[in-house]
């Protein structure tokens, strides 16, 4: 390098440490999101929503999960909330039946087999997967309503490790964390370190050069979907035990908060780019803003546009601060 | 001719498809005739103007979420407007409800190309942006429609100097289908601007270098999603006579009709005519299963079933016409 | 020769819907009046319930029973429908289309009856935290004026937060745990129908009881009787109207046409703070349903099936 | 300033700078254009050339310098714009829309269709249909198509990156004779390439880039060859490979049993019969004109297409690949002619290179980090990739996204190496070291097969060269023997004095 080349500016070196890391940037934007809810309600960030709102996020991030990794190859699993649904209702209906430890094993059996089902499309026909897991989610939807005819008068039970695991507290620190602690650590340590996660990144960028390579992409895509419905059935399981309703569409209203949880966390719809890290991150931005809207005295339709405007805003910021390194 | 089969055989292959549903429709239901193709092309229309918009952005390389929300918006402004006005400003109300929709549209795609934010992020935030404002103009159902609007999709087509019998069976809603797609898309398709829009689509980098504006190209794309949106948020409330602030399951069926008609999300390929007969295929699916009573809940077993089906179908034809 | 039923319903996958589907289908099969029932049950908006009348129409049915999306947008097709000579009844909500027959619960005497009790039980003066169902729904909106009317009664009272739960358990929950955990004052909850969940979070948080007002669900029904220190009542919505619904039908093709075209089911409000609101509570008590399910499983004067029947779920044929 | 130009320059280029990041891809760019003249532009991969075509060309903002046309600075704010002002590209990179049809894209950038077809015939392309879809086009006509699109714009300025690097010779000739006769014709032609034969052949003046800035301009004269390099590489001459060819295993000894041996392979509509034996420790090259059925050849021995007819013998075993994987799992490994089909464009460098390593199910659990590292920062030094842009391979120059689909299988070792045109792109040093690369693999017992475009590569990397003509094998060669006439001759199928071909 000759005298002509100085040295980076201070602005520059920042702006590469954001590009280099894209989660710092990501975290100043959560952290000042909270910052803002707490000027608009005083005093609302105290250590009880703090638990409150991990509980929340914690379900949305693991469903966020699904969608993570299946974009990762370019695809997504759009039956994530079904399965989740019916791996909960699944769960309540057979307890009483069945016992807690025979329900569970049923219910993410039910989670795994519908996984394997969009494996088996997307993998092996080439079926799209927004397409492919559509289809199984309107198939499996259309099951759980017949099957719930059988058990409307079964009763329901919901396990009380769920129950303790979903609404329980150990050092004012949801229980939750017991779960996803692990979980995101093995996700995150997979989709880094192991030969899968980086075949997933492969598949998403150029699936014709990671075939070159000599991967047989079937085998990816279709143990690819089937984690995804096991941990979908999982984030049921968990979500049960948090809203302690076996609804027949307990968390669907989840489908589309998981999609952007992932997008927010900048993750790419057309694969080959991002991670679980920014997932957590945007799963607990969606949370903080959920919170901010509710608390906030205007009409419906005022919160609504707020919740888009913000999400638009947090994300261009994000994009402008990550990209300043490039 | 064999050319043109193998180009277009998805096409072929969705229009063989829904002939067929239709004669299956026929002998299930024997007195099916004239007034089932025209309930039938009725419940089609806001569905289909859904198809063609979000179709122009996915060959345009991007994808809109917010669609059904805009129609949301463009229903309830065109049933607020003519609740109780005259034919001559209910007529100013559709110009300008269908100005609104470009409007939309145009702000979605602005937004997309200045932050520079990927497009399904911002149109999932303008998803909630168009719902909000739907609810602001209008918490609950309400609002009316002109009637000469609501006769628009009426009946069969009558025209005169020709016998009533030889037209009729045509409905008016898939005329007035045919009309505005013509109108709009068709003269778009075969000018230099459908070509950019296919090129943003195909490949943005090289369609920057060819010289082509990619980020005015984007907006035009988006504006057109936007206008087709009204013209789906006016047909809903032609059919219902008034609005809906809630918007209806057009985002997810747009996409999927989107998918069965051949166009390859990404961007770049496939044309207007697969999706929109994808959405006829759709829709005649559910009404032979009410035709046939089967149970509601193996109802929905049934068509995600014969969606899934339809796209490997089509994965093979495609696949063959390769090999050819 | 029996009766071809043609249903449409616009909701699915919620326990209310789904026991009126029941109600309706047991209905049916008890009148023995009935061969077969063509049931268009899916989620949708007006435009989706105008195909799926006009689909209905085509398979050639001698009534239909309708819960319409909203009172305005579908009065084209039962128009058509009526003009065959099919017989509409639409039940839950009401229609502005003539020639149908209502047989509806009275939404806005719903809301208006729970939230007078509430205020009472607050004393008529304090703020309350008032939930809501879906943002633009029209039963919602009937909801709404009904509250407003009992608003109107109580000058003093005053709403903390106004929130769109949209039918959603896990929304409700989520807002109301916030609602408790930003600190923000509030002297009572009103719901439209997501309530157990409510509850439930109140008991999770270790918060303070206020009185509640939630509908008949079996899960909320039970808490009343169940939960230390709850003060709360549950106003009816049976979902079993579905079942009346078919019931009028099959009265009119019978050729016993009733006096007048619309017909209210007027809610009842159980409360658990006096003895007799504690006896109705008991009675209907119902642990083995389903949560979600209201427990007001029949209507009598109406409905001719029996408990089992509806559980069974069953409709002629089946 | 090597002379004085006497006329006014068309288009003068000064202190041109442009930061990617981390980057600095230009510092202090200069660039002078006379009228009726070729400038190569030159200088080792990632110096930058084809970031200051992109300025030039409105591609690409710069940070800083002056673009003067025709004596008025110019404001370059698109290609659109700078098409107004005469400057025409041809791209490192194909740039016609792959989803639309050849008429379709000549309509969108408003070429005149018979002055295209014009010079699409001039450069030797008969079978050319219009409606021919770009994606489907292999990417030596997309070359053609590209700069044929360009020449029927009637530039003032020409800007070629690279155009030859994917043609074969036959080609080259063609459009060296074209650019010749366009500067001659009064036009201006900025002229990219790492081949000093093609400089030589035409081009005037060198200007020559050395990370980012210009360090030379000189005049083009027999011998300025090692002058340039020096220039290019900044004194630091690099070590030449050295002759050390073994040239052992390229007798036909019958006794030793071949690594691969071909029998009839047949494939598509152009591979209609080869057939040879390549043993271990032995380069084999492989010359053909364009679409001669080599493509096939290579897609069939690496598992990515099934033969019609005609057997494939690994070591003496029959063998039949259904997918790279098995080709892989025989010791068969690929480098494609289209880097594009090869990379993981948004991923690192590393993750590019270690890519083969993870294939396999058994593979697929933790990765081991340190025996990953040691690989892959062995196989960067031994191909002198230039690694400052490498979090996404898509931001490396050209040359450098060439050699990472090469150290790939570097990194993972090597049985069998198919080079498919490896040295597209590739500059001068590294070049030689890639041949050099090429004889110590066949040294440790690796068996190559090399096609290149490039016949002047043959005697230096090569020990025996097959030339394939219609899709046979019309010769075989001995390296000694393969000067450039003598292969040009086999590959247009006339056959070699003395011999009769097979
Ligand atoms: N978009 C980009 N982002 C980051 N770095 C870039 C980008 N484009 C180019 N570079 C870097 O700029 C440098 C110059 O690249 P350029 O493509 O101009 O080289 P070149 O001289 O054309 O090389 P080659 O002969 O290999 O084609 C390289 O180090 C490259 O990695
Ligand atoms: N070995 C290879 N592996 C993968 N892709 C390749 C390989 N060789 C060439 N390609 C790519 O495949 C396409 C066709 O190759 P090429 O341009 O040489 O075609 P061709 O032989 O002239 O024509 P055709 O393949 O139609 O017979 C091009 O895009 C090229 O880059
Ligand atoms: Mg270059
Ligand atoms: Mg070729």
């Amino acid at each position: 390098m000759t005298a002509l080349n100085v040295g980076p500016t201070p602005l520059a070196r920042i702006g590469r440490f954001m590009a280099d890391n894209p989660l710092v940037p990501l975290i100043l934007l959560l952290v000042g999101l909270v910052a803002l809810l707490q000027i608009l309600q005083p005093g609302v960030v105290n250590s009880r929503w703090l638990a409150n709102t991990i509980k929340v996020a914690i379900p949305l991030a693991m469903l966020a999960a699904c969608q993570t990794l299946t974009m990762l190859t370019g695809g997504i699993d759009l039956s994530a909330g079904t399965v989740a649904t019916i791996s909960a209702f699944a769960t309540a209906t057979l307890t009483p039946l069945v016992g807690a430890p025979a329900a569970i094993l049923i219910a993410l059996s039910v989670a795994l087999v519908i996984g394997l089902v969009n494996g088996f499309g997307v993998a092996i026909c080439r079926v799209h997967p927004l397409i492919m897991t559509l289809g199984t989610a309107l198939i499996a939807s259309g099951c759980l309503l017949v099957y719930q005819r059988y058990v409307i008068a079964t009763g329901t039970k919901i396990p009380d490790f769920l129950v303790w695991l979903g609404t329980g507290r150990t050092l004012g620190l949801p229980n939750g964390l017991f779960l996803f602690l692990p979980f995101a650590t093995l996700v995150i340590w997979m989709q880094r370190r192991t030969g899968f996660g980086r075949l997933l990144y492969a598949l998403g960028s150029n699936e014709a050069a990671a075939r070159l390579s000599g991967v047989r992409s079937w085998q990816v895509l279709l143990s690819l979907y089937a984690l995804s419905g096991a941990i979908a059935g999982l984030t049921g399981l968990l979500y049960l035990g948090v809203v302690k309703t076996p609804s027949l569409s307990l968390a669907l209203p989840l489908d589309l908060p998981s999609v952007a949880a992932a997008v927010v966390g900048g993750t790419s719809i057309f694969g080959g780019r991002g991670g679980f890290g920014g997932t957590i991150i945007g799963a607990l931005i969606l949370t903080v803003l959920g919170t901010m809207l509710t608390l906030m005295q205007i009409p419906e339709g005022g919160r609504r546009i707020l919740f888009g405007l913000i999400i638009l805003a947090v994300t261009a910021l994000y994009i402008r601060l990550t990209e300043q390194g490039r | 001719m064999t050319r043109f089969l193998s180009k277009n055989s998805r096409t072929v292959g969705l229009a063989a498809l829904l002939a067929l549903l239709l004669v299956a429709t026929k002998l299930i239901q024997p007195d099916f005739g004239a007034s089932g193709l025209e309930s039938l092309a009725r419940a089609v229309l806001p569905f289909a103007f859904a198809t063609v918009g979000m179709t122009i952005v996915v060959i345009a390389g991007g994808i809109d979420l917010s669609m059904a929300a805009m129609m949301a918006v463009a229903s309830v402004t065109a049933a607020v407007l003519m609740e109780g006005a005259s034919d001559g400003q209910a007529a100013i109300a559709v110009l300008g409800v269908l100005v609104l929709g470009l409007v939309m549209g145009a702000i979605n795609g602005t937004l997309i190309v200045l932050t520079r934010v990927p497009d399904i992020v911002v149109t999932l935030a303008m998803l909630f942006v168009w719902q909000g404002v739907a609810l602001l103009i209008l918490n609950a159902p309400g609002g009316g429609a002109a009637p000469w609007l609501r006769d628009l999709v009426v009946g069969g087509v009558v025209l005169p100097g020709l016998p009533t019998a030889l037209t009729e069976w045509l409905p008016k809603a898939v005329l007035f289908l045919v009309i505005a797609v013509a109108l709009i898309w068709v003269p778009i398709r075969r000018s230099r601007l459908g070509l950019m829009l296919y090129a943003i689509g195909s490949d943005q980098l090289a369609a920057f270098r060819s010289g082509i504006p990619v980020g005015l190209t984007r907006i035009v794309a988006y504006a057109l999603a936007g206008l087709f949106a009204a013209l789906g948020g006016l047909s809903v409330t032609m059919g219902t006579g008034i609005g809906e602030p809630i918007p209806g399951p057009y985002l997810m069926a747009s996409v999927a009709a989107v998918v069965l008609g051949g166009v390859v999300l990404g961007g770049g390929r496939g044309g207007i005519v697969g999706p929109v007969l994808a959405v006829f295929i759709l829709r005649l699916v559910r009404m032979d299963l009410t035709l046939l009573s089967v149970d509601p809940n193996v109802t929905a077993i049934i068509e995600g079933t014969i969606t899934v089906a339809v796209v490997m179908f089509g994965g093979l034809l495609a696949v063959r016409g390769m090999q050819k | 020769e029996g009766y071809k039923i043609g249903i449409s319903n616009t909701v699915q996958g919620n326990g209310w819907r789904e026991e009126m589907i029941c109600a309706m289908k047991a209905e049916a099969l008890a009148s023995g009046k009935v061969d077969s029932l063509n049931i268009a049950h899916r989620n949708t908006d007006a435009a989706g319930q105008l195909e799926d009348i006009r689909n209905l129409i085509q398979a050639g049915v001698n009534a239909i029973v309708v819960n319409p999306t909203n009172a305005d947008g579908i009065n084209a097709a039962i128009k058509e429908a009526t003009d065959k000579g099919i017989v509409v009844v639409a039940v839950d909500q009401a229609v502005t289309e003539p020639s149908a027959y209502i047989l509806s619960n009275n939404q806005e005497e719903y809301a208006y009856i729970g939230a007078k009790w509430l205020f009472e039980q607050m004393g008529g003066k304090g703020a309350v935290v008032y939930m809501r169902g879906a943002a633009g729904a029209g039963a919602d909106n009937d909801r709404d004026k009904g509250f407003k009317r009992a608003m109107a009664e109580y000058p003093d009272i005053t709403i903390a937060q106004e929130v769109f739960t949209g039918w959603q358990q896990d929304q409700g929950k989520q807002q109301i745990n916030d609602i408790i955990a930003a600190g923000v004052p509030f002297q009572g909850v009103w719901t439209s129908g997501i309530d157990n969940v409510i509850v439930d979070a109140f008991t999770e948080a270790g918060a303070p009881l206020v009185p509640i007002v939630g509908a008949d669900n079996a899960g909320f029904v039970s808490q009343l009787s169940s939960v230390e220190g709850l003060k709360g009542a549950a106003v009816t919505n049976p979902g079993s109207v579905g079942g009346a619904g078919v019931a009028l039908a099959i009265q009119i093709l019978d050729g016993k046409v009733p006096a007048e075209k619309t017909v209210l089911v007027d809610p009842v409000l159980w409360d658990n703070t006096t003895e007799e609101g504690k006896a109705q509570i008991a009675a209907a008590q119902n642990p083995n349903l389903s949560p979600e399910w209201p427990v007001s499983v029949s209507i009598p004067g109406w409905t001719t099936y029996t408990m089992d029947q509806i559980i069974a779920c069953k409709g002629p044929g089946e | 300033m090597a002379e004085s130009e006497t006329t006014a320059p068309v288009l003068d280029a000064e202190g041109v700078s442009k930061r990617f990041g981390a980057v600095q891809a230009l510092r202090d760019a200069s660039l002078r254009l006379g009228k009726g003249e070729i400038v190569a532009l030159m200088g080792a991969n990632g110096a930058g050339k084809s970031t200051l075509v992109k300025i030039l060309t409105g591609a690409l903002r710069r940070d800083t310098g002056h673009v003067r046309i025709r004596g008025t600075e110019a404001r370059l704010n698109s290609p659109a714009a700078a098409r107004r002002s005469g400057l025409v590209p041809v791209y490192q990179e194909p740039s016609l829309i792959p989803d639309l049809d050849v008429a379709d894209n000549l309509r969108l950038g408003r070429t005149p269709v018979d002055a295209f077809r014009h010079w699409v015939a001039e450069m030797g392309i008969s079978d050319l249909r219009l409606d021919d879809v770009i994606g489907d086009l292999p990417l030596a006509t997309l070359r053609i198509l590209d700069l044929a699109r360009a020449l029927a714009a009637e530039p003032d300025v020409l800007m070629l990156d690279e155009m030859t690097a994917a043609l074969p010779t036959d080609l080259v000739e063609k459009v060296l004779r074209v650019v010749r006769q366009q500067a001659d014709g009064g036009r201006s032609i900025i002229y990219i390439s790492h081949r000093f034969a093609e400089i030589a052949a035409i081009c005037d003046r060198a200007t020559v880039l050395r990370d980012g800035a210009t360090v030379g301009n000189l005049k083009i004269e027999p011998g300025i060859e090692e002058r340039v390099v020096e220039l290019m590489l900044g004194g630091k001459v690099a070590p030449v490979a050295s002759e050390t060819r073994s040239r052992a295993a390229a007798s036909g000894d019958s006794a030793i049993i071949p690594r691969l041996r071909l029998r009839g392979l047949k494939a598509g509509t152009r591979l209609a019969d080869v057939s040879f034996e390549l043993n271990r420790g032995e380069v084999l090259g492989v010359v053909a004109l364009e679409g001669q059925g080599q493509d096939e050849l290579f897609d069939v021995l690496a598992g990515n297409r099934r033969p019609a007819a005609g057997s494939l013998e690994v070591d003496g075993r029959p063998v039949a690949f259904g997918h790279p994987a098995d080709a892989i799992a025989a010791g068969l490994t690929l480098v494609p002619g289209d880097r594009a089909h090869a990379l993981l464009m948004s991923r690192s460098v590393r993750e590019n290179i270690a890519l083969p390593l993870l294939a396999r199910l058994r593979d697929w659990g933790a990765i081991r980090v340190r025996d990953e590292a040691a690989r892959v920062t062995s196989a960067i030094e031994r191909l002198q990739i230039d690694t400052r842009a490498q979090g996404e391979v898509r931001r490396l120059s050209g040359g450098n996204q060439q050699k990472v689909t090469i150290a790939r299988w570097i990194a993972k070792g090597v049985n069998t190496l198919l080079l498919f045109d490896p040295t597209r792109g590739i500059d001068v040093r590294t070049k030689r070291q890639i041949y050099g690369l090429v004889r110590e693999l066949a040294g440790q017992g690796a068996a190559v097969l090399f096609y290149t475009s490039e016949l002047s590569e043959v005697p230096q990397a090569c020990d025996r060269v097959v030339v394939i003509f219609n899709g046979r094998v019309v010769d075989v060669i001995p390296a000694a023997e393969a000067d450039e006439a003598t292969l040009m001759r086999a590959a247009y199928g006339l056959s070699r004095a003395g011999t009769e071909p097979a």
